[in-house]
């Protein structure tokens, strides 16, 4: 089962969210990731999402299949974006569903924090100034010059 | 021994390209990336990157074969 | 400004998360409550929610005003049904638009928290073997005959 | 006074209705609660219970007036 995906076009969150449904679960957590209008105080315009797929798919995949392993939840899933997203578009969803909250809390956080930490995604943010970047993990710029 | 190697984010920049094939005498990712460091001036230290061979990550002393695709990965930045 | 309500009609989230949109929001982090089939192994038929709906508005808005006020977040709602739902059914939901994911999820867990533990409504679950009760805070029946 | 009391949850089910109005010369929420919870055979402490007087919470010893509405609420069990 792929529970982690891709996508080279807008989410459609409403299909996603029907995988996790279960008669048992009392509780969804959600978490999504806007492109926001400003990033270590610069103004941002836009931003470019770039994956390496292959691996990002299989990687995604590991963390969703750990986090139903490690917590108990009934279902987990997460769609990143590629590409080129504007201010305000959906960059990034995960959801969980679980017989109760503390789970899927737990759970949907701890996939948001990994998907950070190791899917081969790389984000471009281009500035109102003209400048753009590529950026690092904790959204501070990548100087590969020094 | 042939590889093709994949660039992304600033890599590619630095590179100028998003892929490459070399004929390279490497025969671990260790070597192959002080080879290409050197060529396209990566300003990156090895330890802030990870390294992945035909699609799954790999150590730095994993023995490379003959066409294996080579990426390393600089710090990622999605979500 | 009303951020939480009481809704007798299912819940149109949609229509709801749109109050969150904040160009300078990158994180979203929701919880919803499913009326699930089971509690405390006994099999779930529907429930009825029951409100004190002048104190419960008062009430439930307290809790996402004080939550705007303790957490760096753009804005929060909060919708609980009332009345009678089925098994899948969503009973209650809130969301919360920050700039970072800290912010948003730790304000979300503490608004579904406080508004199981303050808000006057009361849970009435229907059984399989078609006994009924009113549930305690912790999901255990009330015994109001000791 | 006259007082109107809302019963919800177990309380309404144990006093077999949803309201009532009252005369009592109870002048605090706990000597009028414990009017009430001899009369319907409530089985919840007092402590178990908050009490709202006009749609706000109040303490049990508050002071009453006439034509106060009184709800003594029993344990919350929503979301």
């Amino acid at each position: 089962m792929m529970r982690f995906r891709l996508s080279d076009t807008p989410l459609d969150i409403g299909t996603e969210r029907r995988a996790l449904d279960h008669a048992a679960a009392g509780a969804y957590a959600s978490f999504e990731g806007w492109v926001r209008d400003h990033n270590e105080g610069r103004a941002v315009q836009r931003l470019d999402y770039q994956a390496y797929a292959a691996l990002a798919a299989s990687e995604g995949d590991a963390i969703l299949d750990e986090a139903v392993a490690r917590f108990a939840v009934r279902e987990a899933r997460c769609v990143h974006r590629v590409g080129s997203l504007a201010i305000g578009d959906l960059a990034v969803w995960v959801g969980v569903s679980a017989d109760h909250r503390d789970a899927a809390f737990s759970a949907c956080r701890w996939i948001i924090d990994e998907v950070k930490r190791r899917v081969p995604i790389w984000k471009n943010e281009h500035y109102l100034d003209g400048e753009s970047g590529w950026l690092h993990p904790d959204n501070t710029p990548v100087d590969t010059t020094t | 021994m042939n590889f093709r190697l994949l660039y992304f984010a600033s890599l590619a920049d630095r590179a100028g390209r998003a892929e490459e094939t070399r004929e390279s005498a490497a025969d671990t990712p260790r070597a192959l990336y002080a080879e290409v460091a050197s060529l396209h001036g990566f300003a990156f230290d090895r330890e802030r990157l990870r390294v992945a061979v035909n699609g799954a990550f790999v150590g730095w002393d994993h023995a490379l074969a003959d066409r294996d695709e080579v990426v390393f990965l600089p710090p990622v930045s999605g979500g």
